[in-house]
């Protein structure tokens, strides 16, 4: 497709909409290289269309010159269900937050996900809620003290990765608001994965829960707290790489790569294990006893809901070829009066 | 499929013509009532006369047999003339158990005919109908009725005896053999319903044999039997020339929708999540794939909407259906349409309230909510079928305008409808008038496309995605007039709001005259929805006393038609006979000043004709 | 804590003795213009002035700096007599940047204060505001107003110099110098801003410490420059006796909450979903759990309405609180609480509309949908409060009435009250009136519990589980009369839907009468919720030129007072201004068919006096 | 708690309102169950409280002769939520459906779990919509035929247990309607979990749905298809116990238990496993490739939403004192007027 398209250059996504976000927010970042990506993927920008719910991050749509609703608070993957089901040659993406995407938003990413509908949902979480100054969200970690936990949190967090598991996805994937190289890899694959790519981005609200990453991020320590995913490779980690997982039982354990343990020992990952269970053990993996993954923890074929949908319709209209208004009118029993 | 010419032998007894024949036919849920009231509907619709029905069934899926909540009811008017209701009074009350009988018997008009399976009347029937003594043995009601009883039971096993199968399935055929006796007495053919038995039991053909004997016995039974002196015909009604078919009010819906998409060049969407009494138009949609439709079961009622919203804005003709709690849930996302200006239709099959309510029951009383039940100034047009029939063209006219004025609109039905059925003319597909909707075409001018610059309609353009140049987004914060991007400048709020108002209101330059059958003066009735029949139908008879009595019935709620203030003042007085406690009537005292007199009735069930006769009578 | 007197020395330069002074602070977002507007507030009302304040913020977090949309406002009123609003134009305004300036100078009266900083006028910034050209050079201005050019950047930089802190830091300190030199410029006392800032910045010594030099720089200038001629004293205005603080609206009304809860001997429970503008109630409730306070931050609105039902029925002073959308989210919730009959608070706090809107704009447009955005016939009592004190005092009417009567309620409240402030006169605790709730004991009689057996007020025991022999289900089905029992009877209906809206239309008797301000005669103007100040002050101004103008200000939207029909009967004309396009006016005509006038404003801002004035005047 | 209280009968539970279920429904057998559970729990009749949103499982509460609300669709949970948080005291129960609480209620679901507040969840899993007479559910297969999906359902269906899983449940357990002696005790372990317990019941829907779980039913074919979970015992099943799940790396494998593979090296069980990556597998195992497990896939501690939210409100008050109005009205500066 895109071998018969103009090149395009990332200016050709950028609306001309000044940008309302906190100077210093992640979101700037993700916002730069998603106009890195979107010239790559030979769509034009007519073709492309942004969806997102209510809060900072959902203000993305804007800023990109394409088709785009900027909805309501959490409906973002109904609308692009709606979309997409009806235009299948559009390419939808959802932009959604931690609070937009898991709190209100949590049953409709569940049922797109599960759907397989063929769109991508990039979620920012940044652990907070952003744009209503500053509440806890379903990622904050228990006791995260804010403005409306000030003895702090007693909800449980949820592992984004996990649920979309639990949804049956075909892609789950994970980055890093400042890894513009490796956000650039996992977009890109998003967008060419027929189905639901789903997409964690931890992002940085730098208002509201400063530092919430910074593990991940900063450069003495990041190294031992994530773990690149390779498929087919080992999981091998830690600044000289001289750290793994292994597999105990089905217990991950972190080994040190001295010379009692090879990296053959070590686990290896299958992003196209056509179970999720490897997946879902490998969301579960927290610091601090563990790294935490980034990369794509699954990859798997399934035939998407707009295709199917669409093929239902084909079907039937070949089988009784293409319904008339007169074969309509006439599925009663009729009668005529003179 | 038509009607193949039937070689049918009428009853040999003497047959008394009458103009109408009201008949419910009541028993247990697992009884098949409704199947039984549909074909003698059909039948009847099918020699011509008018025919209109009212179906009846509780919440339950299987109420306990043999209880009064377990009853099952299905009343049908037949008749020579032109009728917009099933009817007040029962000429003929058919009840297959003591529940049935007891829960329906008050509506059978005195010297009615009660025909009953007498074998279904033992102390444990009683018993479940929590009745202590056996009301066929009831002085009162046998001197007040011509109470028939039949043994149905045996003489169905009778009938099928020799197939050997089990009594349980005999016994199931006991509708059948209803269905002849009720077809002897009424002279109605019995080949439509035998060309029904042969399609719908193809695959079984004991069940379909069983069937077609215990009809013939039923109507021999008529035929043979000391009880019945007489058989009573009912001449064909003068309807207008044309092909007629019988239709249900959710059924007329879907093709309604299925005929405004392929009139305007459209494919038609339907997000929806099921809900009594609405379900059956996803149902009946789902099965119209070939005609380029798409269903989808959403999750909920929320995503339904938004679903539909996406659609729209990639172009479908686009619509959602629901009843009562599944509208309120729509709520918000109805609101973003507003401020989206996107053509999109709501449905709205009215159901008892509030809350969960009487879901199987009917009612008006969602009128206020779709108008009102949004944050902000949020303004919708309205408009609400009044039969069956209707629907197909409320669905046709509420498509034009969303797409004419590229707005979310309402469309209010009811349970009484939507079950209903009715004879319906089969308009010519050729005949009917395309509307083919513009949209934006490709700009290369590099010029920013301007998605909230208006035309005449005050409509904003609908530019699809995939059209090259017109890049653009929208959403549910205020935008700025013309270039759509966001503003909270105080003054463009308010022209906004202004002219969101004024769109929705000029719909009213697009409304026809209002008719109004009657005089000039005396009484004005003004009804909207599924009230028409009851209320057309009271004011004429009234009328027959010589008062001076009109009608106005509203097809449009939002806007009110322009010239209905001054219709309005034309009366002395104003009656608004509503199912709800007085929406409409609200309305036109708040709008014109008139001081409009509500007649209320929320009891889950339609109006009495004789009811709302008594109350014009009692104004005027 | 209660003021410490304070050693404040007063300015030796003339002073001109006013009556009231109404300045707006304008800067960047991050210019802390909200804080300078609160220890103004505070400070004029410990000198006893009466005051009132506008606060006005973009929808943004930090919108881009220097940028119109980025501009946030503080308006505050302080005066020696009593008054209901922040005042239509400005005495002073204080400007940061060229953009506050642009946005602001249109409300600035002729020959008003301009202060400004001078040196956040260079070309960057006036590019930043989207300007041509620098206003400050712009001949009409600075005939038009008396332009004080003050350098606060490098004023303020100098008084810290010596701390040796980064000039980013210092920069952050511009707040407090402008500060005190409106203090000089105000006569008013900075020791309650050194104790605050001693509180604030208690961790940071250095921080604390140049604030207090930024503070006395500002202060110092006004004192030693030329530019200013003489300060202005605004004496201590004649409020009855005892003692006050100044206090918000979202604070009255988390405050009454606490109250209510504590006089009726409940446990006070929150369910409640973050948005603007009510999030600040959710915020300040889960600050006071050692009130025995339990906030539930809820997944989404619907789950935050249901909680509240179930800690209702688990015998809680259960409430919820949101705005506009999440409201109409709630929609279907409330419609069960209905059917339930138990009792519970719902806050809207109106904000611009419809759907996402203007999140951060005052609006009145929910009203219809608080009334009639249900499915079914669903009534509800609805209250609004009309200023920022008296939200306490809605709330524990509000809380008795859905006790008395066992319904969920509507409190009203918007963004202008909810982030207003106003002195408010503290109520003795001991002397608060007890409202004891009684709950049926347990029964061990065997005998059902009869769950809908009314009282004299309608009212249905609230049964509380964990009683004894009063187990019982309740749900949303339409239920049996007494017994509670499902009931799909059309009689039961009908009664169970006029006795939902008689118990309602009852709480009418418990209205005190209509308090009319003014002729009996004459223009009536009628108005209800955050627009008290402006119509009564509108109606005192035009009254004194001698018309006869009375002002009835509406607490009870529904029911409405039994003797408002009466009221408006008296008046020639009836007027009705609002934030919206006519609720209430809609409701007076079609409940009493009074001709009244709407005054309908929607720009997502408070009517300014003049505009009610003016309204007045033209149909008089 | 139950010792000095007075002995109850399942009769003391059962209300007299008339049961409105289909004759046969599957519904029936674990209200029976239930009967028989509650009088065993040592928590009166007035202390219990049932809560249900709507369909015909959600009949549920009007027939036990406790405390109830027959409230809204796919909402229970949140009701619970409510009660629950307030009424420390009560033992609540939430009856829901696999439409009711997994398609318009998923996320409440979602996030009662997470939250481990102190309820009990019964999902009537019968794979269908039966108040409204039969379109297809969350948990309906890939081409099922129902009202709404003439050509056969698109939708991939979810898994409840796996879903229950991702929100992170501390209690998760299955059983199947006529299963009476299992049934009861899970029912009566779910009752003694503190925290969240979820319970997916196969329940048969006969008229729009039957024989939905015939392989689990069936005398003939049941026992190839049903995996009984026991804590600490390896996964052994089949008629005459000879068939076993064994772990291949991380991949499940059903094995013959012939001479080569001995209990020993099959998969054991551990419902008290820290991590949730074992019972997230075993709900994985579907039919026909391997046998459905049936019992308690996870049971651990954690303390619940209700305890925590209290334990804060004690603290608070302990710390600070009972609040008064005094200091209420005395928190903002404050001046006199003479
Ligand atoms: C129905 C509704 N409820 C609540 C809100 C208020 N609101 C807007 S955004 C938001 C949460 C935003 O958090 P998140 O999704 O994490 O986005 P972020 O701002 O952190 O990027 C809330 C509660 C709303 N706009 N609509
Ligand atoms: C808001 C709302 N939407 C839809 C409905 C209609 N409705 C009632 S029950 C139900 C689904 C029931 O399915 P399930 O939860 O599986 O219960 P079951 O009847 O199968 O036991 C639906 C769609 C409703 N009552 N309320
Ligand atoms: S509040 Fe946080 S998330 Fe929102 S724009 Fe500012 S920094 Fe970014
Ligand atoms: S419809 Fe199905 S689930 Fe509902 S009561 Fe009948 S058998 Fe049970
Ligand atoms: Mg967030
Ligand atoms: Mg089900």
């Amino acid at each position: 497709m895109s071998v018969d398209f103009p090149v395009l250059k990332p200016t050709d996504f950028a609306s001309d909409q000044d940008i309302r976000w906190c100077p210093g927010c992640g979101d700037y970042s993700i916002l730069a290289q998603m106009k890195k990506v979107l010239p790559t993927l030979g769509v034009p920008p007519e073709k492309t269309v942004f969806i997102s719910g209510i809060g900072c991050s959902s203000r993305f749509p804007y800023y990109v010159n394409t088709y785009g609703i900027h909805s309501i608070h959490g409906r973002a993957p109904a609308f692009a269900t709606g979309l997409k089901s009806t235009r299948p040659d559009l390419s939808v993406w959802v932009i959604t937050g931690d609070g937009d995407g898991l709190s209100i938003g949590g049953n409709h990413l569940l049922h797109a996900i599960r759907r397989n509908i063929d769109i991508n949902i990039i979620l920012f979480n940044n652990s907070i809620y952003g744009l209503t100054k500053g509440q806890y969200s379903p990622t904050s970690p228990m006791g995260h003290v804010t403005k409306s936990t000030p003895r702090g949190s007693i909800d449980h967090p949820l592992n984004p990765i996990s649920v979309a598991l639990a949804a049956e996805a075909t892609f789950a994937a994970r980055s890093v608001d400042v890894y513009a190289s490796h956000l650039i890899e996992i977009l890109t694959r998003a967008a060419n994965h027929r189905g639901t790519s789903f997409v964690e981005i931890y992002q940085n609200c730098n208002v509201f829960n400063d530092g919430a990453w910074e593990q991940f991020t900063d450069k003495s320590v990041k190294d031992d707290n994530l773990l690149q995913l390779e498929h087919g490779k080992p999981l091998i980690f830690g600044k000289n790489r001289n750290k793994g997982i292994r597999l105990n039982g089905i217990t991950p354990e972190v080994v040190d790569l001295d010379g009692q343990v090879a990296a053959d020992d070590l686990l290896f990952h299958d992003e196209k294990a056509p179970e999720s269970q490897l997946a879902f053990l490998l969301s579960r993996l927290r610091t601090p006893r563990f790294p935490e993954p980034i990369g794509v923890f699954r990859a798997v074929e399934r035939p998407t809901y707009d295709q199917m949908l669409n093929e239902q319709v084909r079907v039937s209209t070949a089988e009784r070829g293409p319904g008339t208004l007169e074969e309509l009118f006439n599925s009663n029993e009729s009668w005529l009066v003179p | 499929m038509n009607s193949t010419t039937s070689t049918f032998s009428p009853s040999s007894k003497p047959s008394e013509t009458v103009q109408g024949v009201t008949v419910r036919l009541a028993g247990d849920s697992g009884d098949g009532m409704q199947l039984l009231g549909t074909q003698l509907t059909n039948t009847s619709a099918l020699v011509g006369n008018d025919v209109a029905t009212f179906p009846d069934f509780p919440a339950e899926i299987r109420a306990p047999r043999g209880t009064r909540a377990g009853v099952s009811g299905f009343q049908v008017r037949f008749a020579a003339e032109e009728i917009f209701t099933p009817g007040d009074g029962l000429d003929a009350l058919i009840a297959m158990n003591p529940a049935a009988l007891v829960t329906n018997l008050a509506d059978l008009k005195d010297n009615g005919i009660l025909i009953v399976n007498s074998e279904s009347f033992d102390d444990k029937d009683l018993k479940l109908a929590k009745m202590a003594a056996n009301p066929l043995d009831d002085e009162l009601i046998q001197k007040k009725y011509r109470i028939i009883k039949v043994p149905m039971t045996s003489l169905t096993r009778g009938a099928v005896a020799d197939l050997g199968m089990s009594t349980k399935i005999a016994d199931r055929c006991k509708n059948f053999f209803a269905m002849g006796l009720v077809f002897w007495l009424y002279g109605r053919d019995v080949n439509p319903t035998l060309r029904f038995i042969e399609e719908k039991f193809s695959s079984k053909a004991d069940i379909a044999e069983a069937n077609r004997r215990a009809l013939n016995a039923g109507w021999n039974y008529g035929e043979t039997t000391e009880g019945f002196a007489s058989t009573y015909q009912v001449p064909p009604a003068k309807l207008p020339a044309g092909r007629y078919c019988n239709i249900m009010g959710n059924e007329a819906l879907v093709w309604g929708l299925i005929t405004a998409a392929h009139l305007s060049g459209k494919q038609l969407f339907l997000g929806s999540y099921p809900i009594t009494p609405a379900s059956d138009i996803l149902h009946e949609l789902s099965r119209f794939k070939h005609f380029g439709v798409r269903t989808f079961q959403a999750e909920d009622e929320i995503s339904a909407i938004c679903s539909v919203i996406g659609a729209s804005f990639g172009g479908s003709m686009a619509v959602t259906t629901s009843s009562g709690p599944g509208v309120a849930l729509k709520s918000e996302g109805i609101g973003l349409a507003v401020m989206l200006e996107l053509p999109l239709i709501v449905f709205d099959i009215q159901r008892g309230g509030p809350s969960t309510g009487l879901p199987t029951k009917t009612e008006q009383s969602d009128l206020m909510m779709v108008l009102y039940g949004r944050n902000g100034e949020s303004p919708i047009p309205v408009i609400a079928a009044r039969s069956p029939g209707d629907c197909f063209d409320t669905v046709i006219e509420a498509w034009r305008v969303a797409t004419t004025y590229m707005t979310p609109i309402y469309v209010l039905s009811d349970g009484y409808i939507a079950n209903g059925a009715e004879p319906w003319k089969i308009p010519i597909a050729a005949e009917l008038q395309k509307s083919e909707i513009r949209h934006p075409e490709a700009a290369n001018n590099g010029a920013p496309f301007l998605p909230y610059k208006r035309n005449d309609q005050l409509a904003r353009p609908w530019a699809l995605p995939g059209t090259p140049g017109l890049m653009h987004r929208i959403g549910g914060l205020e935008k700025e007039d013309v270039t759509g991007n966001i503003s909270y400048d105080p003054v463009n709020h308010q022209h906004m709001v202004n002219t969101r108002a004024k769109k929705i209101a000029n719909i009213a330059n697009d409304i026809p005259p209002t008719e109004v059958d009657g005089p000039d003066h005396g009484v004005l009735v003004v009804s909207w929805g599924g009230t028409y029949g009851a209320c057309r139908t009271a004011v004429h008879q009234v009328r027959k006393d010589g008062k001076a009595v009109a009608h106005v019935h509203l097809r449009w709620l939002n806007p009110l038609p322009s010239d209905l203030g001054a219709i309005l003042k034309r009366y002395k007085k104003v009656l608004v006979p509503e199912l709800n406690t007085g929406h409409l009537s609200m309305l036109i005292r708040a709008k014109y000043l008139v001081d409009a007199v509500s007649f209320s009735k929320v009891q889950g069930k339609p109006f009495a004709v004789s009811e709302v006769a008594n109350a014009i009578e009692q104004i005027i």
